[in-house]
């Protein structure tokens, strides 16, 4: 049978490079295992990428491109902005999209993205377990540091405090700051971390992300702040832990823990092919849902019988807790990114990063 | 003799643009659906490049604030054109524009307004930036675009944040941004060769010289800052029908310096620099990300690393300035050579 | 040994050539003049020899080595200094800082500061106007304050290209009044003027330039004869 | 007051200490050439400056048929009939010649078609329509000077002011500039003010002679006249003499 | 309070010596150097990634690595452009500026690379009841010291007299011996040290270096410098200082307001230049003589 190709239109230049790399690498090897037991309907799999270097423009005409060469599935960026343009092209030709790792609810029928679907954990569950457990472990009384460049740390902050109070906690402010696109603070938190201060409060939520949210943390506990500080997946992985040395009393929720002391054997093996791939080890947990989105399309694949991208999308709908690389996940008509896959919760003490245990949301907040 | 001014009317400078634009369009644009889709977007830049030309060009005012008008044209052409359902949506939060999410129009009556209100904010703030020159009004300029773009990017009653607004109906038919562009070479051409224009060179040459001949300065520039915003705001108006989405980003920085860049390196003094700048740059461009794909470019494959485009584009941008100091076209219009034309 | 010699030279701007073949020579202590029509290329002659212009062929020595092709920091730095056409004086900075720039080329550092009372007491409004903007300064001041910005450095060789231009009437009998002075102290100087009557009489030989080429060689004593002077600078034709 | 005359009035103007103008006046009627002399810093640019609004007096006035100028833009009196040249041409150098001495009658508004006349009429005057499809910059100084005059003269002005015009010029091109100010007197019938250190230049072409020195007017009145005056002899011509 | 107003003071001595160093340049070749920023990145990987050497050993390295790619730009690229339109040579540095960010990606991996440097520095110390942040009085006194410095070099110094003619008039001030290939590699070296002196003030606070690191504070140095009056570098030093202080200000009187800083930073931007269009230090009397 002819091959089937996929089609990534990611980033390995440009800001997002870090994010989408890995995933791209982890998809690649997912393609070869299944290619060697056998293909998907007797098919083979070839994956092609051609960087996007980030630019929007670029990736919907390198999109454009592998739809023209008969794609059937895309792979684009792990942002919900910066992926819409090359996702609507998927969608005009009737080719299913799958970004690996996008955190927000942002991909999905609500959005005119009928055939557009996420790996990632999205925002309503993410949040919602740091909130549970913060509320459980860490304190009743929050202060949040909300990013706001981007939507996925502003949405996270927002369900963070719906969640927080409905249990019953109170959320004493939120101190919001702004990092630029070249991933520093346009300005210094001091004044935030003031405010925190007075505050007095037993947790605090970082709503954010590497190099900002980085000196942000940096900043919090320069300011004197011991206060345990919870963050999500935005703040995976230890390459900026060189910002706040002999880190403690920090949460993270993420995918899986990087660290090497993941319970789950599908997790640690993929990590093993990403660095005998690459060379390197994996820096966040992200990249695990590039290997599950192909492992999302054989399978849907292989119950629709068919490539069409209506029919995929008929299959991923009815996923149900399926047991990918990534973990659980399911998917609905309306809701095309997973909220209550269970997640790692991962504490760092004195520089040293331990998974703490898995969880779901109880209750995932939108 | 036919006269738009003073100066002679001239077939090749105004035809041969169009000519060459044409071509590449029916050529290029053929081949592929990628190489549609790309030169979908060159004809957008064009129309951008051109704007800047009108101003920047004939002024020599450097604007960095440009982008504003691209990005209001493109946020209400997107408006009046997305579907009822994705504006609700997108829009939840904005009770300014929620009035305004029955208001629907089709594409060209879309265009033509957007561009009609990027014009009369050209207007709006050039009246009071265009007592400035040099350097400082280049930074005003770019103080412009900064309170645009932050204001569009947080102000949710204004702007759609940092949310992507989708579902924007594209126009699919290249011909079209064509003849769009076809039509803008027309005014800019005319405008150029116009009393009005030539002014306005005046002013770029000697602007001490100027008001002693009577040239009011401020009027001028004010004149051609607004039609150079009515054209940036149909390119943006222009592209967000090709690219089908609308964010805030996508008119910021990069664009900016892209398309400064494109007029420059092409020669900003000349119709033909702005079209010069732009079809090179993007062919580059193009050129390179087909190398990394090792696609054959004329049967020839010749192989780059992936993630070496950029630097490339980059030293190609750099590597042009330095063998054309002055820009390709050199400030000048082209002449066809004597033995051409018999 | 000639301490200026040029021969056959060549010069102009790209594939534009303005100076086809020119040669002269000048002792220390003379002087020569060059006259010639709007455009034939007398300033380019001049930023030529001071070495701010390439130039194509021939050559050029200063006393007795070539300068040819040199850069023009390091020309001036043995000992020719030229008055640019058009005064060029920094604007933005003060008379002062512009006469101390051309302390930059001067050969010998000491007696600067007489230098400088000996550039106030010729020109007497750079002294009142020290600490002003030099922009500031009315045309024929600015042009006073190029010629002290040359004469500053003391060079053996001066090449002043229109001097004259835009001075009042008693400044340049003043400003010819010094050039005597230092040339009779043994510096060369070249004088590029309009005023053909007043260089012919003034230096020792002036040449006409027309078509890239010296024309003719003129003697004082053609200056008093106007009608010899007229037929070799204006040429027969005209 | 004459009605049609071009006036200064009690114009004084000072930088900081110094005083470079003190209480001139001036008339200039119309048609008739007039020469302004001076010693290097006298204030004759910083005059001229003020006359055509490129700076503004500290006190006085300037009026043209008894309209008063003051605080108007250099463009809005270019509108009412004043036009300058420049002492450093500052021709615009990438428009052709045609082009700059027609912009000299569209900056005030005049149809394309009359600058187009004007443009040809002129240059023809000047004998110079040869240099019409030439870029500015690529023609000689002594050329730029007369193209430079062309333009201001294109405006068809009730006043014209130049500064230095002859400077540089070669000595067969100063004869050609005095013919071209007569023609435009004739055919426009324009008043001028002339700024020039070329005394023969001056004595040749103006009927009278304004002479300044440290900001005073110390001399009006016939230009052989004033090559006599003792003061003007001493503040300016010295014992050079006339070259 | 009191921290508020160091802070605000530090972070315009901050921005003042970034927009010195691109001001220096500025000054002698009328280059907007727009690839300074690709200065301050360099210098901030060299200190993250010298941890292990003794601080002072590897603040000389820095300075040393970024003087050095100071000078690879002037004689790769700007000694080449000399002398053509400002315009293409802040496109040119557009360009450089891209090509140096790729380097940095391709050299040191998109993911930033971070480490402390100088942890001594980052600190608080306790003064007269107060808590005051290490980094901002160090900043202070680091800004004032190299001011000064600046200031007597560029004004009082012949090398400063003949920076200033050679920005003002390159082919003139070679006529009058001064030797501007030297002069211009001076300047280019200078903007590295003064480079590398940010980065090492930026990394204190923010020690994650990714390969945009200097992109914003060369923006906001490039709008100072404007504002200040580009004719001089005192006018830079003062515009710097001035968008760092209100940068500050603006961030603590917000409140959560602050995302609107860079609006309201803009909109006194345009207040300067349009009631002073050639910057706060320009001389009214500037423009040209005619
Ligand atoms: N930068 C330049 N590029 C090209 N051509 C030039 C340049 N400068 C001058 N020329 C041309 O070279 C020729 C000689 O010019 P130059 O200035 O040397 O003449 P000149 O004899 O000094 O004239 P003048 O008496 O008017 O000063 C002229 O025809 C002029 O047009
Ligand atoms: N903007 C200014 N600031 C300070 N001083 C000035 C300014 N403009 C002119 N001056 C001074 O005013 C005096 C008169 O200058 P002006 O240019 O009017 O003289 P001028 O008569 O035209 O002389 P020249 O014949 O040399 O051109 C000069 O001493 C000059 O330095
Ligand atoms: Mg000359
Ligand atoms: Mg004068």
């Amino acid at each position: 049978a002819k091959p089937i190709l996929i089609g990534a239109a990611m980033a390995s230049t440009g800001f997002m490079a870090p994010f989408d790399g890995p995933a791209l690498a982890t998809a690649k090897i997912a393609v070869d295992r299944i290619n060697k037991t056998g293909g998907v309907n007797g098919c083979k799999l070839v994956l092609k990428s051609v960087d996007t270097g980030t630019n929007p423009d670029k990736a919907q005409q390198i999109a454009t491109q592998f739809v023209a060469e008969g794609a059937k599935l895309l792979l684009v960026t792990c942002d919900a902005d910066i992926n819409l343009k090359s996702e609507q092209v998927g969608e005009k030709a009737g080719v299913l999209v799958i970004a690996p790792c996008v955190g927000s609810t942002a991909m999905g029928p609500d959005n005119g993205e009928n055939l557009g679907y996420s790996m990632g954990s999205a925002v309503p569950g993410e949040a919602a377990i740091m909130a549970e457990y913060a509320y459980a472990k860490l304190g009743k009384t929050a202060t949040l540091f909300k990013d706001m460049s981007i939507a996925y740390t502003t949405s996270q902050c927002d369900a963070f405090a719906k969640r927080y109070k409905e249990l019953g906690g109170t959320v004493k402010s939120i101190q919001e700051f702004n990092q630029t696109q070249a991933g520093s603070l346009d300005k210094p938190v001091t004044a935030q971390v003031a405010a925190a201060k007075t505050d007095a409060s037993a947790v605090i939520a970082l709503c954010s992300y590497p190099g900002g949210g980085a000196e942000a943390l940096a900043a919090i506990r320069t300011g004197g702040l011991n206060t345990p500080v919870i963050s999500g997946f935005g703040m995976d992985g230890a390459f900026w832990a060189g910002a706040v040395p002999n880190l403690s009393n920090f949460y993270d929720v993420t995918y899986a823990s990087v660290f090497g002391d993941d319970y789950n054997p599908k997790v640690r093996s993929i990590l093993a092919a990403f660095k005998a791939a690459t060379g390197s080890a994996a820096a966040t947990s992200g990249l695990i849902t590039g290997a599950s989105s192909i492992e999302a399309f054989a399978l849907a694949a292989k119950r629709a019988g068919s490539f069409d991208g209506k029919a995929l999308s008929a299959q991923l709908n009815k996923f149900n807790n399926e047991k990918l690389t990534a973990g659980a996940t399911s998917f609905t008509a309306a809701l095309h990114v997973n909220v209550t896959r269970p997640m790692a919760i991962i504490k760092t003490t004195a520089g040293v990063h331990k998974l703490v245990k898995y969880a779901a949301a109880v209750k995932p907040t939108f | 003799m036919r006269h738009g001014g003073v100066t002679k009317f001239s077939f090749q400078n105004l035809f041969g643009p169009i000519i060459i634009i044409s071509a590449l369009t029916f050529f290029v644009g053929r081949t592929s659906a990628s190489l549609q889709l790309i030169t979908q977007f060159t004809l957008c830049y064009f129309m951008m490049v051109l704007a800047l030309q009108v101003f920047v060009g004939n002024s020599g005012v450097l604007s960095f604030g440009h982008g504003s008008f691209a990005l209001i044209g493109s946020y209400i052409s997107g408006m009046l054109t997305a579907p009822i359902n994705i504006k609700g949506h997108a829009l939840a939060m904005n009770q300014l524009w929620q009035a305004l999410v029955p208001l629907h129009t089709n594409i060209y009556l879309a265009l033509l307004i957007s561009a009609i209100i990027s014009a009369f904010f050209a207007a709006l703030t050039g009246s009071l930036l265009m007592r400035l020159s040099g350097l400082s009004a280049g930074i005003a300029t770019f103080a412009l675009l900064g309170v645009t773009y932050n204001v569009f990017f947080n102000n949710k009653r204004i702007g759609p944040g940092s949310q992507a607004l989708p579902a924007v109906p594209t126009i699919s038919n290249t011909y079209i941004l064509l003849l769009l562009a076809a039509l803008a070479i027309v005014v800019v051409y005319l405008f150029n060769i116009s009393s009005l224009g030539r002014t306005l060179i005046a002013t770029r040459e000697d602007a001490m010289a100027a008001p002693a001949l009577g040239i009011n300065i401020y009027r001028v520039r004010l004149i051609a800052f607004t039609l150079s915003g009515f054209l940036a705001g149909l390119s943006g108006g222009m592209y967000v029908h090709v690219a089908g989405t609308f964010q805030v980003q996508d008119y910021y920085l990069e664009f900016t310096f892209l398309t400064l860049s494109m007029l420059i390196i092409g020669g900003s003094a000349s119709l033909w620099g702005a079209l010069l700048g732009t079809i090179v740059i993007s062919t580059i461009g193009q050129l390179l990300l087909m190398m990394e794909q090792d696609l054959p470019i004329f049967g020839i494959h010749a192989h780059i690393p992936e993630g070496s485009r950029a630097v490339i584009i980059a030293v190609a941008f750099v590597a042009v300035l330095l063998w054309r100091s002055s820009g390709i076209a050199n400030g000048k219009e082209f002449s066809i050579p004597t033995f051409w034309r018999k | 040994m000639a301490l200026l010699e040029i021969s056959n030279l060549v010069a102009g701007y790209g594939k534009v050539q303005v100076i086809s073949d020119v040669s002269f020579s000048l002792e220390p202590g003379k002087s020569i003049g060059i006259v010639g029509p709007n455009g034939v290329g007398k300033s380019t002659l001049l930023l030529t020899i001071a070495g701010a212009i390439s130039p194509n062929a021939g050559s050029i020595k200063l006393d007795g080595t070539s300068i040819f092709g040199m850069r023009p920091e390091d020309i001036v730095r043995r000992g020719l200094s030229l008055v640019p056409e058009g005064r060029q004086i920094f604007s933005g900075l003060s008379v002062k800082e512009n006469l101390s720039l051309g302390l930059t080329g001067r050969r010998d550092k000491k007696g600067s500061h007489e230098a400088v009372e000996r550039m106030h007491e010729l020109f007497p409004v750079l002294s009142t106007h020290e600490h002003h903007q030099a922009g500031m300064l009315s045309g024929g001041q600015q042009q006073q304050l190029a010629i002290a910005r040359a004469l500053i450095s003391e060079p053996k060789v001066l090449l002043l290209d229109e001097p004259s231009l835009g001075l009042a009437p008693t400044v340049i009998a003043d400003v010819f009044e010094r050039l005597r002075e230092i040339i009779h102290m043994g510096t060369a100087v070249v004088i590029v003027e309009q005023r053909a009557n007043l260089v012919t009489s003034f230096a020792d030989e002036t040449i006409v330039i027309r078509d890239g080429k010296v024309q003719s060689r003129l003697t004082p004593a053609d200056a008093t004869n106007t009608d010899s002077l007229n037929r070799s600078y204006f040429g027969a034709g005209d | 007051m004459n009605k049609k005359a071009f006036q200064a009035d009690q114009v004084s103007k000072s930088f900081g200490a110094l005083r470079v103008l003190d209480n001139v006046s001036i008339t200039i009627n119309p048609g008739e050439v007039v020469g302004l002399l001076g010693p290097n810093g006298a204030g004759k640019s910083t005059f001229i400056n003020i006359l055509a609004g490129y700076e503004r007096q500290d006190g006085g006035t300037v009026t043209i048929d008894g309209h008063p100028l003051d605080g108007l833009s250099p463009s809005a009196r270019a509108k009412l009939g004043v036009a300058r040249t420049f002492q450093s041409g500052r021709l615009f150098s990438k428009l052709t010649v045609a082009e700059n001495v027609a912009l000299g009658a569209i900056g005030l508004g005049n149809s394309a078609k009359v600058a187009k006349e004007r443009t040809q009429s002129i240059l023809e005057i000047l004998g110079i329509e040869k240099l019409s499809p030439y870029q500015a910059e690529s023609i000689s100084h002594g050329n730029a000077r007369l193209v430079g005059l062309a333009r201001a003269v294109a405006a068809h002005p009730e006043y014209l002011i130049m500064d230095e015009p002859a400077a540089g010029l070669n000595e067969d091109e100063a004869p050609r500039l005095i013919h071209a100010l007569e023609s435009v007197t004739k055919n426009i019938g324009c008043g001028m003010l002339l700024v020039e250190h070329n005394v023969k230049l001056v004595t040749d072409a103006c009927s009278r002679v304004i002479v300044l020195a440290t900001g005073t007017l110390i001399f009006d009145g016939d230009p052989h006249e004033a090559l006599k005056h003792e003061e003007v002899k001493s503040a300016y011509l010295g014992n050079a003499g006339v070259h | 309070m009191i921290q508020s107003i160091l802070d605000a003071i530090s972070l315009g001595g901050l921005y003042s010596l970034a927009a010195l160093g691109l001001g220096l340049v500025f000054g002698v070749m009328r280059l907007v150097n727009f690839a300074h920023g690709e200065l301050i990145t360099i210098a901030a990987y060299t200190l993250v990634l010298t941890t292990q050497f003794p601080l002072l050993l590897s603040l000389v390295l820095t300075i040393f690595v970024t003087a050095l790619v100071a000078l690879i730009m002037e004689f790769a690229i700007y000694r080449r452009l000399r002398g053509v339109s400002p315009a293409i040579m802040l496109v040119a540095s557009f360009g450089l500026s891209t090509v140096l960010q790729r380097v940095y990606e391709f050299t040191f991996g998109a993911l930033p690379k971070s480490a402390v440097v100088a942890p001594s520095l980052s600190g608080v110390v306790k003064f007269a009841g107060l808590s005051i942040t290490i980094s901002s009085v160090l900043t202070i006194i680091l800004a004032v010291v190299i001011l000064l410095a600046m200031g007597y070099l560029v004004e009082r110094t012949s090398l400063g007299l003949q920076l200033r003619a050679a920005s003002a008039d390159f082919r003139t001030a070679r006529l009058l011996g001064v030797r501007s290939n030297r002069l211009i590699t001076a300047a280019f070296v200078l903007s590295g040290v003064l480079a590398s002196f940010v980065a090492f003030i930026l990394v204190i606070q923010n020690p994650v270096v990714n390969p945009y690191y200097g992109l914003n504070i060369t923006i906001l140095a490039l709008v100072g410098i404007v504002i200040g009056g580009i004719s001089s570098l005192r006018g830079a030093a003062l515009g710097g200082f001035i968008v760092g202080v209100i940068l500050s200000g603006l961030n603590t009187l917000l409140g959560n307001g602050r995302v609107y800083s860079y609006t309201w930073l803009f909109i006194t931007v345009l207040i300067i230049l349009l009631v002073r269009p050639g910057g706060l230090l320009s001389k009214g009397s500037e423009l040209e003589r005619v």
